[in-house]
Parts: structure tokens; sequence; C-alpha cells
């Protein structure tokens, strides 16, 4: 079943690609591993680094257990408070992983909603759309997350604060991502919209936003995927650089980014590992990211299939 | 010895499951000043062997076998020669002239270059020669348009463009790949007289690719059909059109629509010499349980009165974003003109034009995907416009349905055939039982002669015909009584599109259909329609019975178009 | 032409309209910029007599057409922190910024064309891999890291490049520069690798895309059937069509360039409008944050504007439409 | 590339170095002297730049002894009036001598609106010059802490303030600005020749000093702000500059194993602790509702209890800390070792104490933490909250940037929502425990955000202000902090450690309140 299954998709002219490119087989398994592990972290890790009540400030500094102070107890050492470094890079990528990933589905529903809509309707609210994905884009992504971060904190309550901000988080990087998607399914709506189906559709009687989002959708997800996972591994960037800034999740639930700005303070004090661990994490998961998205560009791009 | 000597060659596409042969054994011989002609059905191999001679093969394919001599000198495996011969010793001429040529460069640019290349000529001769070489392949005011870019030509004038490249080297060899098959008939016809003439006048071999026996019958001197990367028959085209020996050869030109005279029904031969047979009687009695039964009162179905509609694109000033080209054009174009016609149930009106004569625009209009800036449509007497020009679909209920020119964009491609047929039924009858729907289902693909597992597959599984079909079957499913066809078979292959016009003739019988055929193709209308309205840039040039408007044509223009009009007779 | 480009000119204003708006609203609900402005031991009255100075016991509508007014004429007010005139501290900040957004953004756009143009023409070579692969590890490497990278290997460990600051600068009127002094030339190098690092891989694999596309189209087969030589085709016809985009991305990039300074400025001490505007958002200093969001908009909205008047003269395309309406 | 690069920049660069003076020193801290003007802010790093420029009639030595500096020597003739007398010779950078005029001038200057200094001299009357080398200045009431105080005014001279417009002080808070900002005219040892603001400083020595040239060698200081922890520590790592007196505790221990370098630290006058809303009714954070755990002695107790000092001076201030038992340094009066003895840490007890206070499971609640102010700050925190979840107490942390945590302990956040517990460190530049109860104890105090509110206290806030007797006064402090010791008003941490370090031939005396005196250094 499973075989047929494989052999099924290894038919398909994306599944042969996939097969027949290692980089793409490699970085896949690699965020597969990611994934899972940030999933089960609870079963993968060996401590609960976000638990303060296990943690003992007395271990701090250990560390790697191959290095001379090691200790077979902390795999990859310990943190500034103590923390299992290799517990807290799988728990700090949950959260990587969850704000990438909300966000970019943020971002994607968005734009994606009104880049369709923007696309099939025209007119001034076409107009009224792409005007806002310019004044969007005139605000780079960094400086609208800061400015979105700045905001909240000022009018969520204090005791919110530690709830609120994945929400911030999530918001801030979407908000900042969703022109992107909106211009790119706006052209390729544009494209699908002239194609006949959508006129024998139409000529059916179908309503407007059953074409759209039943007919039109489905044929434009190509290159919407292929920029939303580039996109997920910028905002797993952003979000890590928004930690380095200082205005990321808190630090006793830290995230990547969190931890190389922590780690960053101990770089020329010999403690290597706090920042590096984290550091080569955050980059293998961003580079497998970019490399399947990479991939997928090529893959999926009609223009470029070998006849 | 010949000019061009082609001896036993293969080509081959190794693809990853498995190797296309796309041309095998290929012979053949072309002597200056001789037109060949290269026919066959799409994926025959026949532009594949062009591009051989000067070894353009798109990756991955190659050349397994054989030799292409010129003058004596191998070609093949001589990178070296070829690129001495390329542009020099042969000129090449591609279909489309909207993207032959470079969009950034000047004219004289992509002239100068291509001259200099192979002729040790200074700037201001070669300047000198591509005015003269503008000038003979008929450029009026050459001197000034050879600054402009390609995109200030027009299709045939850019067509002319790329064949003033071809030979801007004096080269003995021209190989037209589909020259004319983008253009419309005049053009066409201009651009042939023009092979025609610079073959005599400077003596050259040329090749010509194409699928239309008319180009053939009217240009070349000898024949080559191809069929599966196998030359079936050559010879002489006269000898070889009004007397094919091969099956392949009978059933390609047994399919070409006769301009001369009208026939009830295609005959059609499988290219293994069987008759095609073709019946849909009886199967549409769930269809008709479904929809009732339908008279056909011979009554006024549609009615165009002053239809105009006016393309303002002129946009709003603030409707340019960053760094996106800006694609609006400030032209206010009239592309449909007071036209006005009626439609009589159960006939089959022709509309006849060429490209912006407005056909397709008006077919968009009676189907609200357009709306019109003026005039009235009537359907069944009621009006499908209300007074805000809203398009009133409750009023036509999936009575009018259409088929279009483009069987690989007509589908959607993430449905299943299944799906795609199903989903106008259900939108209609909303209620309908799941046993009911899939007898309706089944008697659609039954309709128009496909295999009842094709349900279960997706569009690209289909080649183009098969496609057409499917989109028959969706525009079947709602019971219209009218159906528009837009072009419906001009992107296919000759023999397809005898089995396609046959299945229209037999299911218009079966379900008492009225359709609107729209056509640039002056023969397969003269086989359709029992009507016939010319247009011309939007506007009606006339309207007239059928065999009245061929044998009398009264319109200038109706009378040029027919005149032009490749003929497969003309030869006979 | 003229109306080409009085329609982009209106769009221009109208982005920079709203960007204002927004700026000032946004930044009206954050914080309270007395506190960031008198310091933890300030005594209450202190507080209110800072409060009424600066205008914040008004209306927001009075606050924001004061602000607008202001805004018009050069006059973005008095930062709360540096207590200086923010026109004059983005004058005297902005020329640091602007040269290392220059220098960065010339070095992705060269670097990253001729990258691009070699990966896009030998699409599967080994050495393009090894390229793309590299350019993506630029791209997950996050711009803070590159850089305390490069200050630890050049600065610390070889100690051939200095790890913060421009160097020694040269007044030319009211622009000071760093290109003409050897310690000034020094002082860029590692911030503008870091900043344009991230940019470079994006052209890379823009004009790469856009070469593979174009090499397969008719015109440039229809080049090589007429024995044009593969260089001038590479180089010359398929080139000059794949660096359209390249303008486009340009102006886009210089946008996300600035945004970017801003942890690159923060990381190599660079004395520009980024580190001013981190220091503001650290202070809630309002009048800094809006006038750099607002220099940030201007500048982006100027450089499209530049690009799109730049299409005008690259792409006949483009001219032929205009000149017919 | 990469390698390449570095070739081919390494030969490009190779000899061209570009040329020191002789003596000089390059210094970098986190920020900049605000202004130059030595009365618009009451405010670290601006006094460290004047004070290598402008000079007071008194200051603090190395050791924060005060010594003559204009004024050679001084008498208090009643409880209210004191009397110095001018050192003869001085003159200002600009080469006009120093008067009395002078001095009277900027005194006035600096208790005149819109001055920073108001608050810090209010209780000077007046000050007089009553010749040309004596100046006379009335106190409102005796004031024990006069010269403490006078340490922090700085002297301009009159002709060329009022010369330039800036005859009074700007507003700076407000964003005003005045010629005395950006230029400087004092009496010091060194004079600025070039300035730009958080940029670069340039300070050359001053030839006609009157002082002793050769406690110090320098010809040139030059000020150069990194904001960066890392990059300044790169920057000192790879010799662009000289010396930092801000270097983060865990890069001490490189700089110290380090041949080319030194390190130099002293106990800071400046000590950590935490507040606990004890006052209001309620805690807004927190999941225990109609009541106030903190409100309960035991539950401050326990918390104390809770806290593991060693483990985060040794982990968090790499040694770089003192535990503290009282919320001031050693070295103000009233702070002595007795009282600076912790409670010990005793989880068990604390979780006793929480029993017995009626919250055997524990309580939520959110710390607010500073993340840019103090030394470590929200490391701290974090250890904290890890050491309070092992008695039961979840505290969440919300740290955050310094302007903001110090306008939500100030004034609520966004919603008017007060802190229930915060992190705070509180220095003492008067070196007298008032300074303590006046801000932090009193109930009317303005930092006092625990609601600590005691009758007793109050009375002797009010009296220790006025009493001139030293030993009454003591006594006064004493019992001051007997009882808010024993009410655990706040969590004592730490002290901080003032730390620096500079390229081994650098010598600059270290300073309990991280202020370097450049005329103490030496480059060798």
């Amino acid at each position: 079943m499973l075989s047929k299954t494989i052999n099924k998709i290894y038919d398909t002219d994306i599944g042969y690609s996939f097969f027949n490119s290692k980089i793409a087989i490699i970085s896949s398994t690699i965020f597969l591993i990611i994934c899972l592990c940030s999933v089960f972290a609870g079963i993968v890790a060996p401590y609960n680094p976000f638990d303060p009540a296990t943690v003992s400030l007395m271990d701090a500094f250990t560390p790697p257990m191959w290095s001379e102070g090691g200790n077979s107890s902390f795999i990859l050492g310990t943190d500034q408070q103590g923390r299992d470094m290799f517990s807290t890079m799988i728990y700090g990528s949950r959260i990587s992983l969850i704000v990438g990933f909300a966000s970019i589905i943020f971002a994607m529903v968005l734009g994606v909603f009104l880049g369709v809509t923007a696309g099939y309707i025209g007119g001034m609210y076409e107009i009224v759309v792409m005007r806002l994905t310019d004044v969007q884009l005139t605000i780079p992504s960094i400086l609208m997350a800061l400015l979105v971060y700045g905001i909240a904190r000022s009018i969520i309550t204090q005791s919110m604060h530690d709830e609120m901000v994945m929400y911030v988080l999530i918001f801030a990087i979407g908000i900042s991502e969703w022109p992107q998607f909106a211009r790119v399914s706006r052209a390729s709506t544009l494209v699908e919209k002239n194609k006949e189906y959508v006129s024998a559709s139409r000529i059916i009687g179908l309503s407007n936003i059953l074409i759209m989002f039943k007919h039109i959708l489905p044929n434009i997800l190509r290159p919407i995927l292929v920029i939303a996972t580039i996109g997920l591994a910028l905002a797993i960037i952003t979000e890590s650089t928004l930690s380095f800034l200082g205005v990321g999740v808190p630090p006793t639930t830290p995230s990547l980014g969190t931890l190389i700005r922590f780690g960053n303070n101990f770089l020329f004090s010999g403690e290597w590992w706090i920042t590096f661990f984290p550091a080569i994490f955050l980059i293998v998961l961003a580079l497998s990211i970019n490399l399947l998205g990479d991939w997928m560009r090529d893959a999926l791009n009609p223009k470029l299939k070998k006849r | 010895m010949s000019f061009l000597e082609v001896k036993n060659l293969d080509i081959s596409y190794p693809t990853r499951k498995e190797t296309i042969v796309a041309s095998k054994n290929v012979e053949f011989t072309l002597e200056r000043g001789e037109i060949l002609g290269i026919v066959g059905e799409s994926g025959s191999g026949k532009s594949t062997i062009a591009n051989a001679i000067i070894n353009l093969i798109d990756p991955p394919g190659e050349i397994t076998n054989g030799s292409i001599k010129i003058d004596n000198n191998e070609l093949r495996d001589n990178e070296e020669l070829i690129q001495k011969i390329r542009g020099k010793k042969i000129g090449f001429v591609f279909q489309d002239p909207q993207t032959s040529l470079n969009p950034l460069f000047k004219i004289k640019d992509q002239l100068i270059e291509t001259i200099q290349t192979h002729l040790n000529l200074g700037y201001q001769d070669a300047l000198k020669k591509s005015i003269q070489l503008l000038k003979e392949v008929g450029i009026d005011n050459a001197e000034k348009r050879i600054e402009d870019y390609p995109h200030q030509f027009s299709g045939g004038m850019r067509q002319r463009v790329v064949i003033a490249l071809a030979i801007s080297c004096e080269p003995d060899l021209i190989i037209a790949d589909e020259p004319t098959t983008a253009l419309d008939v005049s053009i066409q016809y201009q651009i042939l007289e023009l092979l025609k003439d610079l073959t005599k006048k400077r003596n050259l071999g040329v090749i010509i690719i194409t699928h239309d026996m008319g180009v053939i019958a009217e240009t070349t001197n000898k024949v080559i059909v191809m069929r599966d990367g196998l030359i079936v028959e050559q010879g002489d085209t006269k000898e070889l059109l009004t007397n094919p020996k091969s099956n392949e050869a009978r059933s390609l030109v047994i399919s070409v629509p006769p301009t001369n005279k009208k026939i009830d029904r295609f005959k059609l031969i499988s290219p293994d010499g069987k008759e095609i047979t073709s019946d849909s009687k009886n199967l549409t009695i769930n269809i008709i349980k479904t929809w009732g039964i339908r008279e056909n009162k011979n009554q006024k179905l549609l009615k165009l009165t002053d239809v105009t509609k006016i393309f303002d694109d002129r946009s709003l000033a603030i409707n340019i974003s960053f760094g996106s080209k800006n694609e609006s054009t400030d032209k206010v174009v009239k592309a449909v003109d007071n036209v006005s016609f009626e439609l009589f149930e159960g006939e089959t009106l022709g509309l006849v034009g060429e490209s912006g004569s407005g056909k397709s625009t008006i077919a968009k209009i009676i189907t609200g995907l357009v709306r019109p800036t003026n005039g009235e449509i009537f359907y069944n007497n009621i009006s499908l416009y209300n007074s805000n020009r809203k398009y009133q679909i409750d009023k036509s209920r999936g009575q009018i349905q259409m088929i279009f020119q483009d069987p690989y964009s007509s589908l959607n491609p993430r449905f299943k055939v299944r799906d795609i047929i199903s989903e106008p039924i259900k939108f209609f009858k909303k209620n309908i039982s799941h046993n009911e729907l899939t007898q309706n289902v089944y008697d659609l693909i039954d309709i128009v002669g496909m295999t009842r597992q094709s349900l279960d597959r997706y569009p690209h599984e289909f080649s183009g015909g098969q496609r057409q079909r499917i989109s028959i079957a969706r525009a079947l499913a709602t019971r219209p009584r009218l159906l528009i066809c837009d072009e419906p078979t001009s992107a296919l292959d000759v023999s397809i599109q005898a089995q396609i016009l046959n299945l229209l003739k037999d299911i218009q019988d079966e379900l008492h259909l009225t359709i609107l055929f729209i056509s640039h193709d002056l023969p397969v209308i003269r086989q359709m329609c029992n009507r016939i309205v010319v247009l011309k840039n939007g506007r009606v040039c006339e309207t007239k019975e059928t065999e009245e408007l061929f044998n009398n044509p009264e319109h200038p223009y109706t009378q040029e178009l027919i005149r032009l009009m490749p003929k497969i007779e003309s030869i006979i | 032409m003229f109306s080409y480009t009085f329609k982009r000119l209106l769009q221009a204003i109208l982005v920079m309209v709203i960007v204002a708006f927004v700026s000032f609203s946004l930044f009206n609900f954050v914080g309270d910029p007395v506190n960031s402005m008198t310091g933890e031991d300030a005594s209450d009255q202190r507080r209110d007599e800072v409060r009424e100075v600066l205008g914040l016991n008004d209306p927001v509508y009075i606050q924001f057409s004061r602000f607008l007014g202001n805004v018009i004429q050069g006059d973005f007010g008095i930062s709360y922190q540096l207590k200086r005139e923010v026109s004059d501290l983005v004058a005297e900040r902005m020329p640091a910024t602007l040269e290392l957004v220059f220098v960065s953004a010339l070095l992705a756009i060269i670097l990253g064309v001729i990258l691009g143009v070699y990966t896009g023409i030998h699409r599967d070579s080994f050495i393009s891999n090894i390229i793309l692969v590299i350019s993506l590890a630029g791209v997950s490497l996050p711009t803070f890291i590159i850089g305390i990278m490069l200050i630890y290997f050049f600065s610390v460990i070889l100690g051939v490049l200095p790890s913060f600051g421009r160097g020694e600068v040269t007044e030319l009127g009211f622009w000071t520069t760093g290109l003409l002094t050897t310690s000034g030339l020094k002082a860029l190098i590692l911030p503008s690798i870091t900043l344009s690092l991230f940019q470079m891989t994006y052209v890379i694999r823009l004009v790469r895309a856009e070469m593979m596309e174009i090499l397969q189209t008719d015109y440039i087969k229809f080049a090589k059937a007429r024995g044009i030589k593969t260089n001038i085709i590479n180089y010359k016809h398929a080139l000059k069509n794949g660096l359209i985009p390249v303008i486009t991305i340009t102006g886009i990039n210089i946008g996300t360039l600035i945004a970017f300074s801003i942890i690159t400025e923060t990381v190599f001490q660079w004395p520009g409008m980024g580190a001013l505007f981190i220091n503001a958002v650290y202070f809630v200093d309002i009048p800094i944050m809006s006038a750099y969001m607002i220099m940030v908009a201007f500048i982006f909205v100027m450089i499209n504007f530049i690009v799109d008047i730049t299409y005008y003269f690259i792409d006949p395309r483009i001219r032929l439409k205009e000149e017919k309406g | 590339m990469k390698k390449t690069i570095s070739i081919v920049l390494s030969l490009l660069l190779m000899g061209i170095f570009s040329p020191t003076l002789a003596n000089s020193i390059k210094w970098s801290m986190p920020g900049d002297s605000l202004t130059l003007d030595p009365h618009a802010q009451n405010e670290g790093p601006t006094h460290m730049v004047s004070r290598q420029v402008y000079e007071g009639l008194v200051t603090p030595g190395i050791n924060m002894e005060i010594l003559p500096q204009l004024a050679e020597s001084w008498v208090a003739t009643s409880d209210d009036t004191w009397v110095f007398n001018l050192r003869r010779g001085v003159t200002f950078h600009d080469g006009s001598s120093l008067t009395a005029g002078d001095v009277a001038f900027s005194i006035n200057r600096a208790k005149t609106a819109p001055s920073d200094m108001v608050d810090l001299i209010k209780s000077i009357k007046s000050a007089t010059a009553i010749d040309d080398h004596t100046v006379e200045v009335i106190t409102d009431g005796p004031n024990p802490i006069l010269l403490n105080q006078l340490t922090q005014i700085f002297v301009m001279s009159e002709a060329w303030a009022k010369a330039n417009g800036c005859e009074v002080s700007y507003n700076w808070d407000a964003g005003e600005t005045s010629y005395c900002a950006s230029n400087a005219n004092g009496t010091g040892p060194f004079e600025i020749t070039f300035r730009e603001q958080d940029v670069r400083t340039v300070f050359e020595k001053n030839d006609n000093w009157w002082g002793n040239h050769y406690t110090h060698n320098l010809d040139q200081i030059e000020l150069l702000p990194i904001k960066n922890d890392a990059t300044r520590v790169a920057a000192l790592l790879s010799g662009e500059i000289d010396y930092t007196n801000v270097v983060p505790v865990q890069d001490l221990e490189r700089f110290k194993s380090s041949a080319g370098h030194v390190v130099k630290m002293t106990p800071q006058n400046r000590t950590i602790f935490f507040g606990m809303d004890q006052g209001s009714a309620e805690l807004n954070s927190s999941n225990v509702k109609g009541k106030n755990p903190f409100a309960d002695k035991r539950v401050r107790l326990a918390m104390y209890h809770a806290l593991d000092m060693d483990a985060i001076k040794d982990k968090v201030m790499r040694g770089q800390s003192v535990p503290a038992g009282i919320i001031t340094a050693p070295g103000v009066n009233g702070h002595t070792a007795a009282r600076d003895q912790r409670l010990p840490y005793d989880p068990e007890l604390s979780k006793q104490l929480l029993a017995e206070a009626g919250y055997p499971d524990g309580f939520e609640l959110t710390l607010d933490c500073p993340n840019d102010r103090y030394i470590n700050d929200e490391a701290i925190c974090v250890a904290a909250i890890s050491m309070f979840a092992k008695i039961g107490v979840t505290v969440n942390l919300d740290a955050k940037t310094k302007s903001q945590h110090f306008s939500e302990i100030k004034e609520g956040d966004a919603n008017g929502m007060t802190s229930d517990m915060y992190m705070l460190g509180w220095g003492v530049p008067t070196f007298d425990s008032h300074y303590v109860y006046s801000y932090l104890f009193e109930s009317s105090g303005s930092w006092n955000k625990v609601n600590f509110s005691n009758a007793r206290v109050d009375e002797l806030v009010a009296a220790m202000g006025v009493e001139t007797n030293l030993e009454k006064r003591n006594a006064m402090i004493a019992e001051a902090w007997d009882i808010t010791q024993d009410n655990v008003a706040y969590l004592p941490l730490h002290h901080q450690v003032v730390n620096q370090a500079a390229k081994s031939n650098v010598d600059v005396p270290i300073r309990m309140n991280n202020e370097p005196l450049f005329r103490f250094a030496n480059v060798n």
C-alpha cells in the first residue's frame, strides 16, 4: 500500500523531481525531523526547560559533554540559567516554528484573500488593495514588526503580555508578509481569470465566491506555496532578529533567536556553545526550508520544465 | 547530387519513462528553387526535423543516426560548420512573430548584428543592406521603420521582419516552421506570396512546415507527410494531394474541409485505413428524462439589436503600482459596432471574421462575460440585460452554453472530469439524486464518445481533441438550447477537427440545439452553418445563407476573404 | 512622458500622505514620552512641566495637524531623548546610512547580477550549484550573526578591519563622507558586506530565474538560428532582458536595506539613522521614530519613482504605450 | 571568496596605520554625555564627561572621599552658613581667571529652573561672592550633606555663559538647546576640542591647568561610545579602543586572562532589589483574588528565603556582585556589615512560611524587569523566577526596556495597572540613608511603589532631614532600618560591582561610581 503510494508519487513530475534531487530529500528530511522533534518536544527533550522549577542555576554554563568539564546529563551543555541546551533548543524551535508557521498562514490567508479578490473583482477595489500593498512595502518587515510590537505592548495589559506576545509576534510578522502573497495571487488570478474554464464557470452561473475559491484558488496554489515556503524561513529569521533586538518572546520561554541573543553575550567569554548551537540550529532550519523552497520553485515552474 | 540531402535521420528524446522517437529513418532531398512542404499532425515530428538541420533540437533530444548534407557537406556533429551556416546559409522563420524578435532591441540592431556576424560589412553598409532587405520584404518607409522596436510592428509586418532577418545573409535555404499559423488569412496569403516570390528571385530552397493542407496545396512543389516520426508518403504535391497512396495521407487529406462544396458529414478514416463512424443516437434518453423534452418550434431564439462594445482602457491615474510594469493602455477600441442579427431555433449561424473583428466579444456579450456598451440582446424574447446593463443570468438558466477555443485552458486542471461535468448539473438541479447524477454524467460522456473510465482522470491526461469532447459534455450538461462554439476546432489537428465537427452535427440533431458557430476558418464555416454573418472590425459586412454567400459574395471584404483562403482544391 | 511622470508623482504623494498619517497615528499610541524624557528620579512637577511644553495635553487632532504642518516644512520636532531638532539629527545621520546602503546596494546588485547571470547560463554546472547553496546560506543566516562572525574573524582574530564606527570622515558641506579616507573605507567594508549579503542572494536568484526563462524564449532561439554567437546571445540579448526586473528589485531592495541597516548599524555601531531609530524605539522617542518612518518611506517612494522613470527609458514597450495615450 | 577578500584587504591595508599621539586613551562606554551644559542633566555619563572638563568647589576623590578642588578651604560659620575660600591662579580654558563671582553664578545657575540640578541643591538658599576669592553659601536650615551635594555642581565662567546666551541652563527634557550644550569652557585638566555627539568626542590636555600635572601623562582622550556590548568587547580586543568603564561581566575573565589587558573592579554604590506591592488590596496579576499575599510578612519572608543569591553571584554575575541584606550600598551612612548579612537561603523554610500564610500551593504573579538598565538584570530575574518556582510561586516575567519599565512602575501600564513585583536598583549619591528613605520608604516617597507605610518611619524620615547632631541622627537612621528590615519591605538582591577593562599599558583608577578620573590616568 505504502509502496504503491510512493510509486504513484514517484510517477508524478514533482515526485520524480523530488526523488531525484538530493538536496530536496535531505532538506525535507531535516525539516521534517526538526518539526517532529518540536512537536514531540516533551518526549524527545530530556528536560523541560520552560518549567522554571526544574532548572537549577548551579548547572549553568556546563560545557558540552565532550568538552572538559562537560557532563553526560547535558549533551550540548547548559545555558546561563542552567537549562539543558539540547532541550531548550528543541523547545525553542517549537516557538520559532509556531510563530513562523502561524505568521505565514496569517499572511497567506490575508494576502491570498485580498489578492484573489482584487485580481478577480478588479476596479476600484483592486486599486485600493494594491495601493495598500505599496504602502505596506514602504515599511519594511523589521520596521513594521517593531512598530506593531511597540503598539501592542502599550495597549495590552501587563498581565496579558506573556500570553499575548506570541500572537503579537505572529501578527507583526504576518502583517509585513501579506503583500507578497497579495501580489503573487493577484497576478496569478489575473492570468487564471482570463482562462476559459473560468468563463465556462461564469456562464454556468456559479457565484463569484465559488469561482474564486473553488476554481481559481487551487490553480494558483503553486506560486503561493513557493513564497510561503521561502516566507516561512524569512518569518523564522525575522522572529529571531526581533528576539535579538530584545522584542521577542519572554526569556523564560526562549525561542532560537532569544537563545542566540543571550548566547551572543558569552561569545567572547568562552561559553561558545550557548550561541553556537542555537545559531547552527537556526541556520540549518532556515537553510533546509530555503533549499526546499528553492527546489520547489524550480520544480513547480512550468516554464522551466525540461521538455 | 542535391542541394540538401537528409538521409536515414533518427532523432529521439530520452525521458525518464521512455525514449520518444521524434523521427525515424527520415530521408528527403531538396533542390534550389524548390519549396518542400512537410505536413503532419501535431507530434508527428515535422518541426523536429527542421530544428535538426541547424542542430537546434531542444534538449534532451538528440540525433541518433543519419546524415544531413548541404552542398555535400556533412552537418551532423559538426558544430563549427553549423554555427557558420546558421543564418548564413540557412535562414529560419518561426511560427510566432510576436515572440521571435528581442523586444528590447531595435529592428536595425537585430538586422545589423546578424549581417555583421556573417558578412564582412561595415556598419553603414550593413545598415544600407538592412534597409534594402526591409524594402524587399515589403515594408514601406523602411528607412524610418528600421529605427522602430519590434512591438511597433503588426503581426504580419513582424513576420516580414523575421523573413528579412532570415534572408539577410543571402542564405540558400529557408526553413519556415508554421510561418503563417499565427496570422490572419489575408496576411497569410501575403507572407506565402512573399516566400514564393523570394524563392523564385533568389533561387532559394525552402522548407515549409505546416499542418494546413491548403497552404501545402498553394505553395509547395513537393510534400512530405509525416506521422509519428515517420515519413508515410512523399512526392509531388499535386500527385500526393489528389491521389494519396498511404492510409495516413488519405486520412489527412480526406479530413480537410472542402472549400468548394458543402458535405453532410466528414468521412473519417483512421490512419490504419478503417472508416470511423459515430453514432450518438439513443444516448440522450436520460438527459431528456432529467431535463424534459424540448420541442423545436423554429422560433426566434436570440436577437441582437445594435449591440456595441467599446473597450475604454483609460486607467485611473493612480492605477499603477510600484515595480510592476503598467499593463494598461490608453486606448479606446470599438470592438463591436452596431451589430444586429437573429438566430432561429435549430439553425447554425456562423460568425466569421479575422482577428479583431469582434466575433468573440459578441459571444462574450451573449453569455454575460462582457457587458455591452449599447444595444439589446433578447433571448426567447426576454432581454438578457436589465436597465443597469447587468446580465440576468437567471433569464437563461443555463440554456446558453459555450465551447471554447483552447482545450488546454477551458478545463480546470484541478478538477476530475466527473466533477467538471457534474458541477453544472448539480448547480441547476440542487436536489438531484446521486444515481441520477451519475447516469447523466455517463450519458454525457457516452454522447461525446469517450469511455466512462475517463471520468476519474484529470484533464491533463487527455489529448486536445478529447478535452474538447469533455468541454462539449460539460456544455451539454445543463441541456442548453443555444450552444455557442467559439473557434472550437482551431487548436486541433485536421482529422480531430473533422471528428469534433461531426460530433457537433450529431448532437445538434439529437438535442435540437441551436448553434452560434464562430470561426475564422471559412471552409469549416461552410461545412457547419446554415447562415453566415461576416464581420470586419466589429461591423457586420453581410449576412447570408451559406451557399449564397460562397457562391455570390457581395461585400468586397467577403470576396477577398473567399479569394485568399488557401484552397486544397486549387491544385486539383 | 509628462503624464507618465505626473501619474507616478501623484501616486508617490498619495503613498507619502498615507505613511505620514500612519506614522503619526501609530506613534500616538505608543508609550508615554514624558517618562522616557525625564528619567526615573524626576519629580512629578517636572513631568507636568515637560508634558505642557511638548503640547502632549492637546487633543490628538491638534497634535496631528501640527505634526503634518511641521513635517511639510521638514520639521519633525525635537527628539525626546536627545533633545535636539530631529531634522538636524536626521541630516547628521543620513549620510552615514545612505553611504552604507549605497555601497551595499551596489555590492548586492553588481555581485548579484554577475553570479545570477552565471548560474542562469550554466544552469546545472557544479560551480552554479555551489554558488546557489552558499547564497542560500546567506539568506538563512540572520544578519546579526553574519555581522558578529565577521567582526570576530576580521577584527578580533585577524585584526585587519575595524569593528565599529565610520572611521575618519570628511565634511563636504552638509554631507559627511567616509569614502575619501582610508580609515573610512576600511570601516565600510564589514558593515556593507553584512548588509548586502541578504539582498545579494535575492538578486542572484532573481537574475538566475529570469535568465533561465529568457534563454528558453523564441527570440533567443531565433537569435541562435541566425548564427549569433553564444556569448553575444547570453550577455547581450538575454542579459538586457534579464536586467529589467533587477531595476524593480533595486527599488524594493533599497527600502529593505535601509530597514536592515537598523540591525547592521546596531552591531557595527554605525552612526546612521538605523542606530538612531533603534535607540528611539527603546526610548519611545516618537519624533525620531515618525521622522525615520517618513524618511524611509520617502526614500523608498523616490527610488521607485526613479525606477519607474528608468523603465520608461529602458523598456520601449512601456514608452510606446504611453506615447499612444 | 571570503579568503580572497581577506587577503586582498590585508595587502591593501598593510602599512596603513593612522598615526597615534604619544599618550592617548580611546575610551568607550555604551552611551554618551547628553549635554555639555553641566547643569542641564543630572545623569551619570553626562557628569563623567563634564568631570574631565569642569570642576566644582569640592570633588569626590578616587575613593569618593571629599577633596578640595576650586575651594582650598571652607568653614561652617553657623548652622546654615558656609564660607569657601577659593584657590588662586585658576583659569578657564578660554584664558579668563576664576573669580568668586563665577562660583556664585554657577551655584545660582544650577539651582534655577530649568536646570536639572534644582532638586539636588534645593536646600541652598543663596550663594554670594564676598570678595574675589570668597564665596558664602547659605542653606535652608542645617544641611549635613551640603559638601556631598556640591561635588556635583560644576563651575562655569559667568562672562562666557552670558556672552553665549546661556546665562541660565536650558530645559533639556523639553528639547531645548543652547550654545553651552555643545561647547564647554571649564577649569579642568582637559578641554574638548572636537565633539560629535554619540560618535566621537576629543579631549586635549589643558596645559594651563592649576593642578598637579604629574598625576597623569595623557595628551589626549577620545570618547567613542559603543552601545552594543559585543561590539565594545570586540573593539577592545582588537585594539580599536584602549579602555572601557562598562564591561559585560562574562567577558571579564577573558580580559583578565589576556596578557594584553587589565581588569579592575570595586563595589558600586548601587543596590539591586525586588519590590513587592504590600499595600494594595489585591495584586493585579495574581491568581489570588480579594487579598494581597504580599501583605503578609510571612509571604515576603518566604520569597526572601527562596533566593539563592550565591548562585546568582556565581553564575549570573560571575562573581561580580556582593549579595546584599540591605538595600543600600556599603559606604552609605546607615549601612553596617551586620545589616548587610542576608537571611539564609532556605527553600524548605519558604514553603513552610507559605503554608502558614495560607498558600501551601503557592500562587501566581508577574514580575516586571528592565532588560537594559542593570548588570544582567533580565538574567537575574529569570534565575529568580526559577528559584521562586521551586517554592511553588509561579512568577511570569515581563522584561522590557528601561524607559517602559520605569514608567510602568511609576505610573502603571497603559491601563493604569501598577506593578505587583518589580526590580529596581538604587544608588545613593549623597552617601546618606536619608536619600534612600525619602524616596523608597516614606509613605509619600515618589519611588515607594511597594506602598510601604509606617507612621514611625515617616516621622523618622522627617526628623533626620534636619537633625545636625550626628549621633542623634545616626540613631534615627538605625531605628528606621530596624523597622524596615524587620518588615521585609524590600527583597535585597546584591550590590553591583563596578568593573573596567583596559589595555595593560593603560592605567585608569577605578571608582565605585564608575566615573573615570583621567587626571589620575597614565599610559605606559
